[in-house]
């Protein structure tokens, strides 16, 4: 089949990157039609995990519906709770306590940091480094759990919940966080003697997957790879949500738009939430953690509509949310940043890349295809 | 430039009626026609440049699908909901791929998930599913349930269940007239 | 009240009944056979399995959420490699087919034919509740419910997701089954291959693939 | 870059340094890392703690849970006998039915490993397929941290002082958005309609109501209750000692949102109106009641509806007997009753009143002129207190002094009442005494958490300025030279459980007799049924059981075409909603009757 | 060596196992030694031999053709008579090979074998990732293979011979290592070595995360098995090589006699390879994979030089 295709095409030849495949996290395919070793064409094909999300919370209540939200998107769902949450708050003017906003805050940055170790494991891993990986994805167990403790679950929490969250810290939580993350910070030192001091990754990363700084918010880049071009726009910032207004932090910002570029925003992205989780910690307001909602299944929210965005590790994430004054959701539909990331954004810079970078800039564009799909 | 400033911008050149969402969100309703110049008029005078989202919802009660597409300005973080209506029959968008690039995306979604044509876009029509034969899911009149009962076949071995009203109901002979179990549980 | 009682028995399956169906509900030839247990087995066969056992490579297919605990079980923290289970790339080289939770048809249409690709003795661990009745996704339209109509299944974890522990739990069990002799069910997947195909192409409208797909 | 990037090169060779270390890993299965304490695992029931209420069943949105029949585990009152069974191919463990379970009996465990290659292993009843996991919950929902709310909307009352002044209502009603919010508490699980005589479609109306339909609502209440205002005012309201939420919280206020609902409907019209229920071509079979109380009125009501022709006799001069004699106008104030004879009425049911059967009419004319007979003439007649001076001036039976002083009079009690007694009726006599300007002391044999009474009631009467003497007996009754009373002397007792188990008895302690002065003495002790109306051939063909008439499950009695019904038979318990009941089932009884003698 | 074929037949078959065994062993070590480094405990150190077992009771296979079905057979037989050209111990009666005058060319020959048989049988498969593997292994080649040639030609030069058991000899008469004599040649050969092991930073002929994993994505069950003791007698063979080359060889005719000589030899020889060795496992370890023209690049930039620069020592030398 493949002489076929080679002669028909004239020396192209059509790669399909997944969806089995090694290259790929979690279930996407590319369509390549590569050139010898370029691509000139990609095609991203997605809904190999289409699991009709939308369709499925109007059958259930707002309540119910949370436990399905956090698997939008598998390697960070607390994002979309919060985010889900917000908007539900939104639409019923539900005031929440501001220890539930410190804790949501926490909650959001341990996840992004698990969610960056986990990156670093794809990114080293799909240019052929695994001791990262592997080093990360270990490391990446202690912030599970924290995760464990506080919230009963490694992987979804189901614990951001409309009013607040839904227990209270745990005994001596602040301090084991601590501990964790002064861990991770001198082993953040080793990581990034790995990577980002060696020079076939800097190679390899430096002027590979470039998104021009024109073109970067029309085309609906967000988060690090916005970043990585040179713009800092960040929602944490603009609009400040949960506890994000009352600390401290910078917005990392690199130039060129590369994969190089946006490595280094990932880098200190991760140092920025170690602070953010430490002022939190030591900010940490006493109280309520939770503004109680009446009896779940009789929980009407009044008719209208919400659109509210939270800054994931991917970029912005948003839920607009149309209420019509029942105990269900008449829509919650997500604007995932892996959805424009993975499907235009990548079809548009893949082209004149070589196939050894595709999963590369995959990577570090952070396309979540559950995400984009739903 | 606050709300008010778009509000304003918006209701005297198109005579529309903005008003504000939340915050610094703006919802604007249209008609269909108008969608496209209000869209690139935020775009290019207002600086509306980054297209957020394109959802749609089905209001089937009133027989009409809603689109928002909600545009957002980076420097003041201004956020406007621009909506419209259209007829359930035979539903028709203007195809706005050049707007933004993944105005493609968005199109293909809607176009698949609720059935939503927008003339002379050529996309291919497979996104999301493979196959699919029925009315598109996302509609609210397609039963999911009852298309998974169809096609797909659940483990046996839970028919022994009972609901707890039903089994109190037997064992007191309480007689529930039909009016009053459609407020049961279950 | 007397009268209650006779129409729960009418109208109600019996537990023989349930049983029936859940016999009926899918082929289960994987102790049918070739059973051969430890004194019967060749002593060639006993060394192959117990090679088979430790030696299970698993295919890198992440095709739903419990994709995420794969990394962490095969990484620094639980290392299931000390255990012999290591990934392969590609379906000819992989061993153990893992569904890490729900199917969509999409990919299950994929699945099989990786399934197909691989080479006997081949092992599905099935992952999650997803797999077993549908969890979450029970009523979406997109994926399947209970696995074993389409492929045979070796083990269930149950777990949504499963943790790493209950992955590695699950991979015991498998080897306890190899060592047994009763696991691997590519033989009984070939000999109700009409069933099988009955089922998958009762969910999976579009049977094509793309022509330059067909290598 | 430089040409040669020789630090670029051997800085990552310091990542070989780890090869020295000691690895990170946990091997397991030799060795475990600790499960946190919050781990939400598999599901552990604790079997004697659930009530079978299903909200877990409800919440769960993957239907992973069933509520299925347990061996071992019978069903009572408040307990529907089944349990759930958790379909660990749907679970997600998000632990919401844990934080939805009233009773807490649901929780989660540490474990969390069930590897199985039968796919219909994973069905598990929780607590009894995993009767250790006891010991290794770890994710519980404590009364805080509940999804369900336990405290009960507060129902807006009179103040104390006010109260004594007048027979104005004492509890003043839910304001429309307080029902909705009450409304929403309740499950819907239906436990308490197998508490309730009648067996009300109470999670039904209730649904409605917090929906915000009270038409509705009013529809279903008058399914199969007719009298639901005075219920909704003054029942006994045990469905709400079987609420989920009594288990560790306040009970749903079902009898506040019958009221609710009820008083949405002003008057008979618009009872009408929101009922409009279906009425049967009228038969031509008659049918007599005896007793236009609540068991009269539901027989009679529900037989209307059903096309007979229906004639209540009643000897007094106001429909409702004990409800409308019996029972303080400032808990059921008079229109509530009117209005739903009234209603009654509009259906075609015929009231005779001041016709006493045995005196105006005799019982044999009702029995000849109908084709069959309800009774339901109550316990007219108080219990005498059995001590020395009895008979002494001032010495009330509680019937008879309620019923005076219900009919509008007011009689003359002194300065200091005694009440005798621990029942809603003693409560009713202290409170009326009270409003009557009298100092009350009650007298009851053994605890105040033991009385009858209702709870409400009886914090009502302390909150009014009623003492009440608890673990005393009344000896005797002191009389002046006019043969007034002038006092009573009591004796102390001390609870003593008795030998077989069971309620403790109160035995006298010796030497510690008291006196207290007082001017007029109520006992409240009871009631007794009258059956003088009856000839004696029919009295003759009835079984009685301690002064009661026995009936069969349908209410009817020994006698051919003759159902009875209501306090004076032996069934169920004393109180409105039994006679209700009675008068519901003997109304279903007599058409099923009618039914088979046509067929 | 002598005519005895009895002998050199047993010579053969324990060269060949012991090459198996080693290469199966080292292969485990490298497994075990990524682990450590990677924080971890890792697979026991024969968990190749568990895996070649288990693939060679793989009861079903795929074949596209001929060609696929000779490949693996092709790559065994390249390495195994590769093996037979090499003198594993110098002067070990027992393992004995077939040096001959101009054997090092000869070998350079043998050694392109293998990947050209896997080349012609990924062909068949008609697998993309495979067509692409097989044509970034070539360019790999064409990388590597220079620079080694030219240390080769460096030494040739030097010594004015091309077999290798008079490299051997000279080494060992002298005792000086060919790697202090011309260690530039040495550090281009080194490089080459490097390329060869198909390691990181040059592991992109199998690349995981781009290609599944390349040429041998279609090869499973025993032609995997297959291939993996092919993969293993030839990482021996390039270790006994540059040891031999470089490293001064196991074995002394006149240290090491009798049975206890052999074992002797043999430990050393080990000790050696093993060294050796862990170099491109090392940098295995830290380094992330080059781009297929980055890697040419890399060639031909340093180890080039370092070639040209052992051709230039060697000519000048004495």
């Amino acid at each position: 089949m493949i002489m076929k295709t080679t002669s028909e095409r004239n020396k192209q030849t059509t790669l399909f990157i997944g969806p089995q495949h090694p290259g790929i996290t979690g279930n996407m395919m590319v369509k390549l039609l590569v050139e010898g070793d370029t691509v000139v064409r990609a095609e991203t094909h997605i809904g190999y995990l289409h699991r009709a999300f939308e369709k499925l919370i109007e059958q259930r209540n707002w309540l119910q519906s949370f436990t399905l939200l956090c698997r939008f998107c598998v390697p960070e769902p607390d994002p979309m709770e919060l985010t889900y949450a917000r908007a539900v708050e939104a639409i019923e003017g539900r005031e929440v306590p501001p220890r539930a906003k410190y804790i949501r805050t926490i909650v959001a940055e341990l996840a992004r940091i698990q969610s960056f170790l986990l990156w670093y494991g794809g990114q080293a891993g799909s240019a052929g480094l695994y001791t990262l990986g592997q080093w990360t994805v270990g490391d990446r167990n202690y912030i599970l759990d924290l995760f464990e403790d506080l919230t009963g679950a490694r992987i979804y929490h189901m614990y951001i919940w409309p009013g607040g969250v839904r227990r209270d810290l745990p005994k001596g939580w602040a301090d084991k966080t601590r501990r964790v993350l002064d861990y991770l910070e001198k082993r953040l030192d080793d990581y990034n003697r790995l990577l980002f001091d060696n020079a076939v990754f800097q190679k390899r990363a430096q002027g590979v997957g470039i998104i021009p700084k024109d073109k970067a918010l029309e085309w609906g880049v967000t988060g690090p790879p916005l970043k990585g071009t040179g713009i800092g726009n960040d929602v944490r910032k603009d609009e400040p949500y949960c506890a994000y207004g009352e600390l401290d932090f910078d917005i990392p910002v690199y130039e060129g738009g590369d994969v190089w570029a946006r490595a280094l925003v990932r880098r200190d992205e991760i140092k920025q939430s170690i602070r953010i989780i430490r002022q939190a910690l030591d900010k940490m307001p006493g109280g309520s953690y939770y503004n109680r909602i009446p009896n779940p299944m009789k929980w009407r929210l009044p008719a209208g509509e919400a659109w509210v965005k939270t800054e994931s590790v991917r970029g912005e994430i948003g839920f607009y949310v149309v209420s019509d004054g029942t105990e269900k959701p008449r829509r919650v539909h997500l604007r995932g940043a892996a959805y424009t990331h993975g499907i235009s954004v990548l079809e548009k810079i893949l082209p004149g890349q070589n196939i050894a970078d595709v999963s590369f800039i995959l990577n570090s564009l952070g396309a979540c295809p559950p995400e984009m799909e739903r | 430039m606050t709300t008010q400033d778009i509000i304003r911008a918006l209701n005297e050149t198109f005579e529309l009626k903005a008003e504000v969402l939340h915050g610094n969100q703006i919802r604007v309703s249209m008609h269909k026609k108008q969608v496209a110049p209000v869209l690139l008029y935020l775009k290019n005078q207002w600086g509306f440049i980054h297209l957020d989202h394109v959802s749609c919802v089905d209001w089937i009660e009133e027989n009409v699908f809603e689109l928002v597409y909600i545009v957002y300005r980076p420097q003041d973080q201004l956020t406007v909901l621009v909506k419209t209506k259209i007829h359930r029959e035979h539903p028709e968008m203007e195809n706005m791929e050049g707007f933004w690039p993944h105005m493609r995306t968005y199109q293909r979604e809607i176009r698949e998930m609720f059935g939503i044509e927008f003339p002379g876009f050529e996309a291919p029509r497979e996104f999301i599913l493979e196959g699919w034969e029925e009315i598109p899911p996302m509609r609210r009149d397609f039963d999911t349930r009852g298309y998974v009962k169809r096609t797909y076949t659940t483990r046996p071995g839970r028919e022994d269940a009972w609901s707890v009203r039903e089994y109190i109901t037997r064992r007191t002979g309480e007689k529930l007239p039909d009016f009053a179990r459609k407020y049961s549980r279950d | 009240m007397s009268e209650t009682k006779d129409i729960r028995i009418i109208t109600r399956p019996t537990k023989e009944q349930i049983r029936q169906a859940q016999i009926d509900f899918a082929p289960r030839c994987t102790a049918a056979g070739r059973v051969n247990d430890k004194e019967t087995q060749k002593m060639v066969q006993y060394i192959l399995n117990f090679a088979r056992k430790h030696s299970l490579f698993l295919l890198a297919y992440g095709t739903g959420c419990g994709a995420i605990e794969i990394p962490a079980t095969l990484t620094s923290r639980y290392d299931a490699e000390r255990l012999g289970i290591r990934g392969a790339a590609t379906p000819r080289q992989a061993d153990v087919l893992m569904i890490t939770g729900y199917l969509s048809t999409k990919t299950l249409k994929r699945v099989i034919r990786v399934y197909e690709q691989m080479q006997d003795p081949k092992y599905v661990v099935a992952f999650g509740s997803c797999t077993i009745n549908g969890g979450m996704y029970f009523d979406s339209y997109n994926t399947i419910k209970a696995l074993d109509r389409y492929i045979p299944v070796d083990v269930y974890i149950a777990g949504c997701m499963p943790r790493p522990e209950a992955v590695l739990k699950g991979f015991a069990k498998l080897q306890e089954l190899i060592q047994n002799g009763n696991a691997g069910n590519g033989e009984c997947y070939r000999k109700n291959l009409d069933w099988y195909r009955a089922n998958q192409q009762k969910v999976i409208k579009n049977w094509d693939f793309p022509d330059e797909y067909n290598w | 870059m430089s040409i040669i990037d020789l630090k670029g090169l051997l800085v990552p060779l310091g990542a070989l340094k780890q090869i020295a270390k000691e690895p990170h890993t946990i091997k397991y299965p030799d060795q475990t890392k600790e499960i946190s304490e919050r781990y939400r695992g598999f599901h552990y029931n604790d079997l004697d703690l659930c009530i079978g209420c299903g909200n877990c069943s409800t919440i769960c949105m993957n239907e992973a849970i069933d509520m299925v029949e347990v061996e071992d585990i019978e069903g009572k009152p408040g307990d529907s006998g089944l349990r759930p069974r958790i379909d660990y191919g749907r679970c997600c463990y998000c632990a919401l039915c844990v934080d939805v379970c009233p009773s807490g009996s649901l929780s989660m465990t540490a474990d969390f490993i069930k590897v199985s290659e039968d796919a219909f292993d994973f069905l598990m009843i929780p607590g009894k397929d995993n009767p250790g996991g006891k010991d290794k919950i770890t994710f519980d929902a404590s009364t805080d941290t509940s999804l369900n709310l336990f405290e009960r909307v507060p129902m807006r009352e009179l103040p104390p002082e006010e109260r004594v002044q007048s027979f104005a209502e004492v509890f003043l009603g839910y304001t429309e958005e307080e029902a909705r919010i009450e409304a929403s508490r309740c499950i819907t699980c239906g436990l308490c309609t197998e508490n309730c005589p009648v067996h009300m479609h109470i999670p039904e109306y209730i649904n409605a109501i917090s929906r915000g339909d009270d038409e509705e609502a009013i529809r279903i209440i008058y399914d199969n209750n007719d009298l639901p205002e005075m219920c909704g005012k003054v029942c006994t309201r045990r469905c709400e000692d079987v609420c989920a939420l009594q288990v560790r919280g306040e009970a749903v206020a079902i009898r506040w949102l019958k009221r609710y609902a009820t008083e949405r409907a002003e008057n008979a019209d618009m009872i009408r109106r929101i009922v409009n229920p279906e009425i049967r071509e009228p038969n031509g079979i008659k049918v007599g009641i005896i007793g236009a109380g609540p068991a009269g009125l539901t027989a009679g009501y529900y037989l209307a509806l059903k096309g007979y022709d229906i004639t209540i006799y009643e000897a007094k001069s106001e429909p409702g007997g004990m409800i409308m004699y019996g029972i303080p106008k400032y808990r059921l104030p008079y229109d509530s009753i009117q209005k739903q004879v009234d209603y009654m009425k509009s259906i075609g049911v015929k009231i005779h009143f001041n016709t006493k059967v045995g005196k105006d009419i005799s019982f044999d004319e009702i029995y000849n002129k109908h084709d069959a007979v309800f009774m339901g003439v109550g316990l007219q007649k108080g219990y005498t207190l059995g001590i020395e001076g009895e008979d002494a001036e001032g010495v009330w039976a509680a019937v008879d002094f309620l019923g005076l002083v219900n009919e509008g009079k007011r009689p003359d009690m002194g300065k200091r009442v005694v009440v005798v007694g621990g029942g809603d009726v003693s409560m009713d006599s202290s409170r009326v005494s009270r409003r009557l300007g009298a100092e009350v002391v009650q007298l009851y044999r053994r605890r105040i958490v033991d009385m009858p009474a209702d709870d409400e009631e009886i914090e009502g009467a302390l909150e009014e300025g009623v003492q009440i003497i608890e673990k005393a007996i009344p000896t005797r009754v002191i009389k002046d030279e006019k043969g007034r009373v002038k006092g009573m002397e009591y004796v102390r007792a001390e609870l003593v459980p008795p030998e077989g188990g069971g309620r403790p008895r109160p035995v006298p302690i010796k030497g510690s007799e008291t006196v207290i002065e007082c001017d007029s003495i109520i006992a409240a002790i009871g009631q007794k049924a009258d059956f003088g109306l009856l000839p004696e051939k029919v009295q003759n063909s009835l079984t009685f059981e301690r002064g009661k008439i026995k009936v069969d499950d349908e209410r009817r009695t020994g006698y051919p075409k003759l159902w009875a019904g209501g306090d004076a038979v032996k069934y169920g318990r004393v109180d409105a909603i039994s006679a209700i009941a009675d008068g519901f089932y003997a109304a279903e009884s007599i058409d099923a009757y009618f039914m088979q003698v046509k067929a | 060596m002598t005519g005895n074929w009895l002998i050199e037949l047993t010579g053969i078959v324990l060269t060949a196992l012991l090459a198996f065994t080693v290469g199966m062993f080292y292969g485990g070590l490298r497994r075990k030694v990524i682990a450590r480094a990677q924080n971890r405990v890792g697979p026991p150190v024969y968990q190749n031999f568990l895996d070649l077992l288990k693939l060679q009771g793989k009861t079903t296979n795929v074949t596209h053709g001929l060609m696929t079905h000779l490949a693996p057979v092709w790559v065994l037989v390249a390495a195994i008579t590769a093996l037979l050209f090499i003198p594993v111990l110098h002067g070990g009666l027992w393992f004995p090979n077939f040096t001959f005058k101009g054997d090092l060319i000869f070998l350079l020959y043998l050694m392109v074998m293998g990947s050209l048989g896997m080349a012609l049988g990924v062909g068949e498969t008609g697998n993309p990732n495979g067509a692409i593997g097989v044509s970034r292994g070539l360019s790999l080649i064409t990388g590597y293979e220079i620079p080694f040639v030219l240390s080769l030609v460096a030494i040739m030069i030097q010594f004015h011979t091309t077999s290798l058991t008079d490299l051997m000899h000279y080494q060992q008469a002298t005792g000086h290592w060919i790697a202090r004599e011309n260690p530039f040649a040495f550090l281009a050969a080194l490089f080459s070595v490097l390329g060869m092991f198909h390691y990181s930073p040059f592991d992109i002929i199998g690349a995981p995360a781009e290609l599944a994993s390349g040429p041998m994505s279609e090869f499973g069950g025993k032609y995997l098995g297959s291939l993996m003791t092919g993969g293993s007698i030839f990482a021996f063979v390039k270790l006994v090589l540059i040891t031999d080359l470089f490293l001064g060889g196991a074995g002394h005719p006149d240290a090491y006699t009798g049975a206890a000589g052999v074992l002797l030899g043999l430990v050393e020889l080990v000790i050696k390879t093993f060294l050796l060795y862990m170099i491109p496992v090392s940098i295995g370890i830290v380094m992330p994979r080059f781009r297929t023209e980055q890697a040419v690049r890399f060639f031909w930039r340093w180890p080039l030089l370092f070639g040209a620069l052992g051709i230039i020592w060697a000519v000048f030398w004495k």
